[in-house]
């Protein structure tokens, strides 16, 4: 380990937890019995000793002043001793242990308006990213596609009458911060031209090696400019603008105003329950950026959306709706137009072929 | 500073709607602190042209750690003197992001001395992201958060912050204890996650049962999974319940039991348990009745990662199923190993997962010290291109 | 031809057993012709020495030709002189392999006089196989063949005979008349067929329906497969027919019907014909209450060979459905383009299913000028490195 | 097209299948109705005129003298005007339009030794290559490990009584020939050593760049003998034994009488009935070469047939039964090792992999 000066704390960890439970959670640790939602946003889980710990749900933008946080602090206080968590999807849960303090809490948050749902077979919060609030790779921003789309979708946080869970994420470059693949509806910022390279300070800032090895398709080259500076050259055909050239070496500059942009990919998921995980699938190859609200954007997902609602079963998820239907069936459902790009042509392409003449005629 | 307001029409546009605004969290904190403002103004020049302000992140952090801080100027400082800096730190949340109002306040009052009072509540990892502030307030920040019991949590090529699911505190499906695991493992490799020496980052996700709450399977490194190797435990006066309720069980749980190893003749439910594969469906339609068995503890697997650069990954199985006391013992074992040989083979910025698949599971298992099993793959291999070795070239 | 029967004790173990032997039949010939005598020689050496005694083919043909002779040399033709030169004719056989007994026995005399009289009935292509004769021989023996109107068959880069199943001639699912198509083919293309003009070779098989008689899918660079557009034939009182003799509806049919399209009530069989996929499996198991539709066709799937290079490769979709008078002249177009194109940009010994793979089926596609459509995926693409053009390239 | 000498006759194809058609074929070609079978080997096609075709398929060596062919078509002569025909599989079947004769039919094929059977839920003919009769490639022989296993089989092709189709397939290398990839059970030949390159001879019978070119994993390197000669080099750890260096260059000799054997594997299909067409995967990695009836093949795949037997459920295919029980299972059940060579490590690698959390534990 690195010298430290004496005073100086380092490498305590986070606090742990058990500070933080709820005396009735510390009592009942490890020792509930079933869980029953009483409405959307709101649940309860009763314990053998036949305790009951009461959840209330309400989205949040996720990023949040200090403020917001202190008045949910002050609301925990207000009606549940002060205990309170973060759900893996950004949510706030506030725990009670008097059920009768669970419509005041609500309307308090209703008033500073934050919304009570998520649960069960509602859209919850979107998973998502920086974009260009904090980040340099962004194909798109984040936090304002997120709004725009959760205001569309607010009553389908609000109600719990999808078919199942339906989980939205967003990333804004392939780096896929969100970890958006394997989402029921994902929403991508793309790149859609090749690094153009700053030669002139290329050589200052990045390993021309590193910039090379960096592709995966072998599209960069060392090269030389007319004065003799040390550089690279990209091969444009065989750019398929991932991005990680740039990454590595800020000198490679993919952004691009008219030609960034967002694709939308349906029907991953996470779970084992039911059908095992997996990838979400490409359904829009590009849509324009188009701030402050994406239009495009959010009349896509929320038409696939709509046509879930109206078409899946009860417990399918995204994907395992379009397996029973088939994927020409959910293109011809949602007027989504297939093309080549649909066709996988990287490394496994060919066990996504059609490989077999079952076919609906 | 200088206390500049900007005109944001196009952000504005955002103010309205149901669904509760980013941009009204920006312009709160901006009463306090104008940075706020200048972030506002940086993000609407980016709505108009479509495009970051960030400049490529640069290397800043507190002293003896490789990580915890993401480095971030802006490209028009001098518009926005304000956010000239702006970097971004990750503070290691508690395990299940359990807080109380008090320990909340605590971290505003840290924030808000020394940064922009702009948060994450939370960062897609898990972390604590306190979004924004001068390269000269990282270490005073960071002195004030240990003084309230947090330290930062991980970037770059070390090991990530670690994130559970809630787990015994409030699910009754918790098939071994999510939170405390997550949470000795965190504290088990502190040196890990602060100073990166690995060739690419390192993420654990604990989940405690196959539904997988904090999508482990899916973007972690080395993802714990619960499980339990006897029965489901069965109440039938609760099925019969549910029936009477008007379940159909046949239609809502059998049919889509992945293996159809239940079998409802209208009044019992009969479940093949040697058949199952503990996907949680039934037990998620029917909690009152069907529960987890009592032999619990977890399935381990490997590999998962975003697309770059090959590709998006899944973890897949390496140990079908730990007891949950020889969990943490094993995991420490398992990962020394792996990070070993991902140290010594591994190239720059190769995720475990990559590596498997660029030297083979076998040669993979070999070097780590695990034999082969079917329950690692979904079906063996399908070509005849086998690099098998004679016995001659085993004895070498 | 020195007559030296050779002791064969390890092939005699062959002659034992139930199952017709081919030993037997090597020595049956060897009764008309030393060459057998010498085969089993060489075989029985094989048998001692586990390991093959005869060279890398020699290019040896018949004039003008390019195809349908393997030379084949032994590498110990001291001891077995008669099969020094031991090459292979492959004569193409008639559509669906029927024959009467008098061109059989023409067949013979043919081959009696100018080879080993050994054959294969058939080669795994679908030829008639004359197993080993001379280079001086080959010219004779062709024009023997030809007097008695038989070619012969495909080698090396060219088309290869083309084969199909007994359709119409003997089955009653037989959604077009795979043996008239598989002859007018095999005629349309004699000059591909005999001349080696391609980067690989290329396969042509028909199969009437999916159950694929002649495993077209899995081994034919054009698979055409027979289906039909419209509903199932169905005869009710067939149905209740089979009910009554003991077939488990439910259970033998409905449940393996891959899309669950399929409803039975115990007294009514109820199909979504827009939801089944032709499998075939209920027509196969009551085939007198359940018939292909009217509106019969093909569906046209590229690309299945064997994992020789880079791993084996089913047949996979390119035109869902083509009307049973269409077949020929959609065929004949589609296989002029992809030749035009795979001749262009196909490398040596690269298959058109390894082709597509290397350039992307996408780029293929345009090449050949047909429409991506989702019938010919399992799934979109999962990864997002899609090398999309933007209009301005599109326009370029 | 090439100059041809005039008399010659060249490119006149097959003859037309019409001429060898029984009448009443012709008579109800493309009306048939529907089919029935009578006995293994033995069923009826009755057309809508209800004119029926019967036929009598026994099973050959492929492998055939003359004599053997010309029996046949005296059979045919005798019981059937003359019409038979072969079958994808190497079978023969005789088409006799009048019932009696079948009986006399099949006493006869009995008698000059080949089995009726090979329909329905049996174990048809294996479809086989060369090996060591005719193939330069062959790390087998082909028709004595038919001949052995069709033996321990003979009475699964005779009676119908397996859950499902049961297909073998043999090649005796790995360019499958007998297009194996998609057997219920493959039988492949395989060699397990690197080419021993003959140094004095490559130049003279093959040009260095394409045998470079040939070997899929790079493992061929140009080089130089001592004396000059300019020849290749294989790294050894990179071979993986495929054979296609040698399939360009005789120079190049794979065969080994030490390390050349069989590899068994299981669950391929074709067809699309019920489930899609797949691959064989892999069982067995390697048994050695023993002639003359290679005990540890005819056992390996007698086991096999038999587990499946008494496992599968009626119409569920080899892969099909495997697939509901699973793979674990299976190994399990056969007895058969599962080692790291059955994990593919080759192009589409982690595809495989078990990418979920469900286990039977
Ligand atoms: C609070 C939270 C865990 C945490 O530690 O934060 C959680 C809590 C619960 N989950 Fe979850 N899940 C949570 C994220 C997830 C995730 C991860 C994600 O969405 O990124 C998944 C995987 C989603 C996927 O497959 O893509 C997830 C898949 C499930 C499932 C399986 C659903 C399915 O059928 O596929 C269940 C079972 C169910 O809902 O029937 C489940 C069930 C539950 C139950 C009912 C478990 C219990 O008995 O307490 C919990 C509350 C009910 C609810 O939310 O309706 N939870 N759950 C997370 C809430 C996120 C949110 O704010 O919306
Ligand atoms: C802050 C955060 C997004 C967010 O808004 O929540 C984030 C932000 C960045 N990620 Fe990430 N990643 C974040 C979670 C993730 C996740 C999700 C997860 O951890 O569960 C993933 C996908 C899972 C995975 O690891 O594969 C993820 C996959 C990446 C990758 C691709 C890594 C890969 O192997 O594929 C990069 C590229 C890189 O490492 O160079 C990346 C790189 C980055 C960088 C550092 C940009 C860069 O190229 O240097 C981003 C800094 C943005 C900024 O200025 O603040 N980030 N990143 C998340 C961390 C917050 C936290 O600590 O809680
Ligand atoms: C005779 C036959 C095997 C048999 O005993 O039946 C055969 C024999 C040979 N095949 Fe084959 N192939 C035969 C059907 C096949 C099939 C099956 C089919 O056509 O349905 C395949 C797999 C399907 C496919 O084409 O992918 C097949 C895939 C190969 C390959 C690998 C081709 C590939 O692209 O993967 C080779 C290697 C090559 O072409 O150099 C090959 C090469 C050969 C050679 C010419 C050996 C060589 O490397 O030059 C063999 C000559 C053996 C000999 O001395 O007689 N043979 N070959 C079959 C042709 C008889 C006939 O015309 O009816
Ligand atoms: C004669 C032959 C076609 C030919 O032109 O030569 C043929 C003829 C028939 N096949 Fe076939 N099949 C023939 C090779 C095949 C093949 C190809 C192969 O085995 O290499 C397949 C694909 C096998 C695979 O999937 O791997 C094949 C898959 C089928 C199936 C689907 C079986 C399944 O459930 O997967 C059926 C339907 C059935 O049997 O119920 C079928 C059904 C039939 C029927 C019943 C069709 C009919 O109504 O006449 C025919 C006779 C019944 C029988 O053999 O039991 N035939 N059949 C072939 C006989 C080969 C042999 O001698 O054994
Ligand atoms: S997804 Fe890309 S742009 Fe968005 S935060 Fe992650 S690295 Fe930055
Ligand atoms: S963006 Fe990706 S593909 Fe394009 S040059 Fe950079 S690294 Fe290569
Ligand atoms: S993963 Fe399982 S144990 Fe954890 S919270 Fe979700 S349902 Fe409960
Ligand atoms: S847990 Fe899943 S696999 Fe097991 S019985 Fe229930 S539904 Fe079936
Ligand atoms: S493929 Fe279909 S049509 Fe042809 S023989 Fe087989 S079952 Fe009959
Ligand atoms: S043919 Fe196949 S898919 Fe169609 S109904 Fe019959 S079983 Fe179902
Ligand atoms: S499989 Fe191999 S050895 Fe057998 S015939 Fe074909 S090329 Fe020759
Ligand atoms: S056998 Fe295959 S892998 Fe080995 S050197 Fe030859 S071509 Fe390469």
């Amino acid at each position: 380990m690195a010298e430290q000066p004496v005073k100086r704390v380092t490498d305590i960890g986070p606090p742990h937890y058990e500070k933080f439970l709820h005396p009735l959670i510390k009592k009942n640790y490890g020792n509930w019995k079933f869980h029953e939602s009483m409405a959307p946003g709101v649940f309860f889980h009763e314990s053998e000793s036949g305790d009951r710990i009461y959840t209330v749900r309400a989205g949040t933008p996720r990023l949040l002043s200090t403020q917001t946080i202190r008045a949910f602090a002050d609301l925990a206080k207000k009606y549940c001793g002060g205990y309170l968590r973060f759900t893996s999807r950004h949510n706030v849960e506030f725990l009670l242990d008097n059920p009768d303090n669970i419509e005041p809490l609500k309307a308090d948050l209703t008033k500073i308006g934050f919304p009570v749902g998520g649960t069960n077979n509602s859209i919850s919060n979107i998973v998502h990213t920086q974009g260009w609030v904090h980040c340099h790779s962004s194909a798109t921003d984040a936090s304002g596609i997120v709004k725009a789309v959760m205001d569309a979708l607010y009553d389908r946080f609000t109600h719990e009458d999808l078919p199942a869970k339906l989980r939205i994420a967003l990333a804004c470059c392939l780096n896929m911060c969100g970890a958006v693949h394997c989402s029921d509806i994902a929403i991508l910022g793309v790149h859609r031209k090749p690094p153009r390279v700053q030669h002139d300070s290329l050589h200052k800032v990045c390993e021309i090696p590193n910039v090379v090895a960096s592709c995966p398709t072998g599209a960069i080259r060392p090269a030389t400019t007319e004065d003799g500076k040390k550089t690279v050259e990209v091969v444009e055909e065989q750019c398929m603008f991932c991005g990680n050239c740039f990454s590595v070496c800020p000198a490679m500059q993919l952004n691009d105003p008219e030609n960034d942009g967002i694709s939308i990919w349906v029907g991953g998921k996470v779970s084992d329950a039911r059908s095992q995980p997996t990838f979400s699938k490409l359904a829009i190859p590009f849509i324009p950026n188009e701030p402050p609200r994406w239009p495009g954007v959010v009349n896509a997902v929320v038409n696939i959306v709509d046509v879930y609602a109206k078409n899946a079963k009860k417990y399918e998820r995204m994907g395992e709706w379009i397996a029973r239907i088939g994927w020409p069936k959910f293109f011809e459902l949602t007027g989504i137009p297939f093309t080549k790009y649909h066709i996988d042509d990287f490394r496994f392409a060919g066990t996504t072929f059609a490989r077999s003449a079952q076919i609906r005629l | 500073m200088a206390d500049t307001k900007h005109e944001t029409k196009l952000l504005d546009e955002l103010e309205k709607g149901p669904w509760p605004s980013f941009v009204k969290e920006i312009k709160k904190s901006a009463e306090k602190n104008p940075v706020g403002h200048d972030l506002l103004g940086q993000l609407e020049l980016s709505y108009r042209d479509k495009i970051s302000h960030w400049k490529h992140g640069g290397i800043v952090g507190v002293m003896g750690y490789g990580g915890g801080v993401i480095g971030r100027y802006s490209d028009v400082p001098d518009q926005f003197p304000n956010v000239a800096h702006f970097h971004t730190l990750r503070v290691n949340m508690p395990s299940g992001w359990f807080y109380t109002s008090d320990v909340l306040n605590k971290l505003c009052d840290v924030w808000e001395e020394h940064g922009s009072g702009i948060t994450n509540m939370h960062g897609s990892t898990g972390d604590i992201i306190f979004l924004g502030t001068t390269t000269d307030q990282l270490e005073p920040t960071f002195a004030d958060l240990t003084a309230n019991g947090f330290d930062l949590g991980g970037s770059g090529s070390d090991v990530r912050t670690p994130s559970c699911c809630v787990g015994k505190a409030r699910c009754e499906w918790a098939c071994y204890d999510t939170m405390k695991l997550c949470n000795d493992i965190t504290q088990e490799f502190q040196d890990e996650l602060h100073r990166p020496a690995f060739p690419y980052k390192f993420k654990f996700k604990f989940s405690g049962c196959a539904n997988d709450c904090v999508a482990a399977k899916a973007r972690s490194d080395l993802s714990i999974i619960g499980t339990w190797k006897d029965d489901i435990q069965q109440d039938d006066k609760a099925v019969a319940e549910y029936a009477k309720n008007g379940l159909d069980i046949q239609k809502d749980v059998c049919n889509h039991c992945p293996t159809k190893c239940m079998d409802w003749d209208g009044s019992k439910l009969t479940i093949n348990n040697r058949e199952c594969v503990r996907c949680m469906h039934c037990i998620n339609v029917m909690p009152k009745a069907l529960r987890p068995g009592k032999e619990r503890g977890a399935t381990l697997l490997m590999g998962a990662k975003a697309p770059i650069l090959q590709g998006a990954l899944l973890s897949s199985v390496l140990v079908p199923f730990v007891p949950e006391d020889e969990l943490m013992d094993t995991i420490k074992e398992l990962v020394d190993r792996v990070w070993d040989f991902w140290c010594e083979y591994g190239k720059n910025r190769e995720r475990v997962g990559e590596l498997i698949q660029r030297v083979g599971m076998g040669n993979f298992l070999d070097a780590i010290g695990l034999d082969a099993i079917p329950e690692m793959v979904s079906a063996p291999r399908d070509n005849p291109f086998v690099f098998i070795q004679t016995d001659e070239q085993e004895a070498e």
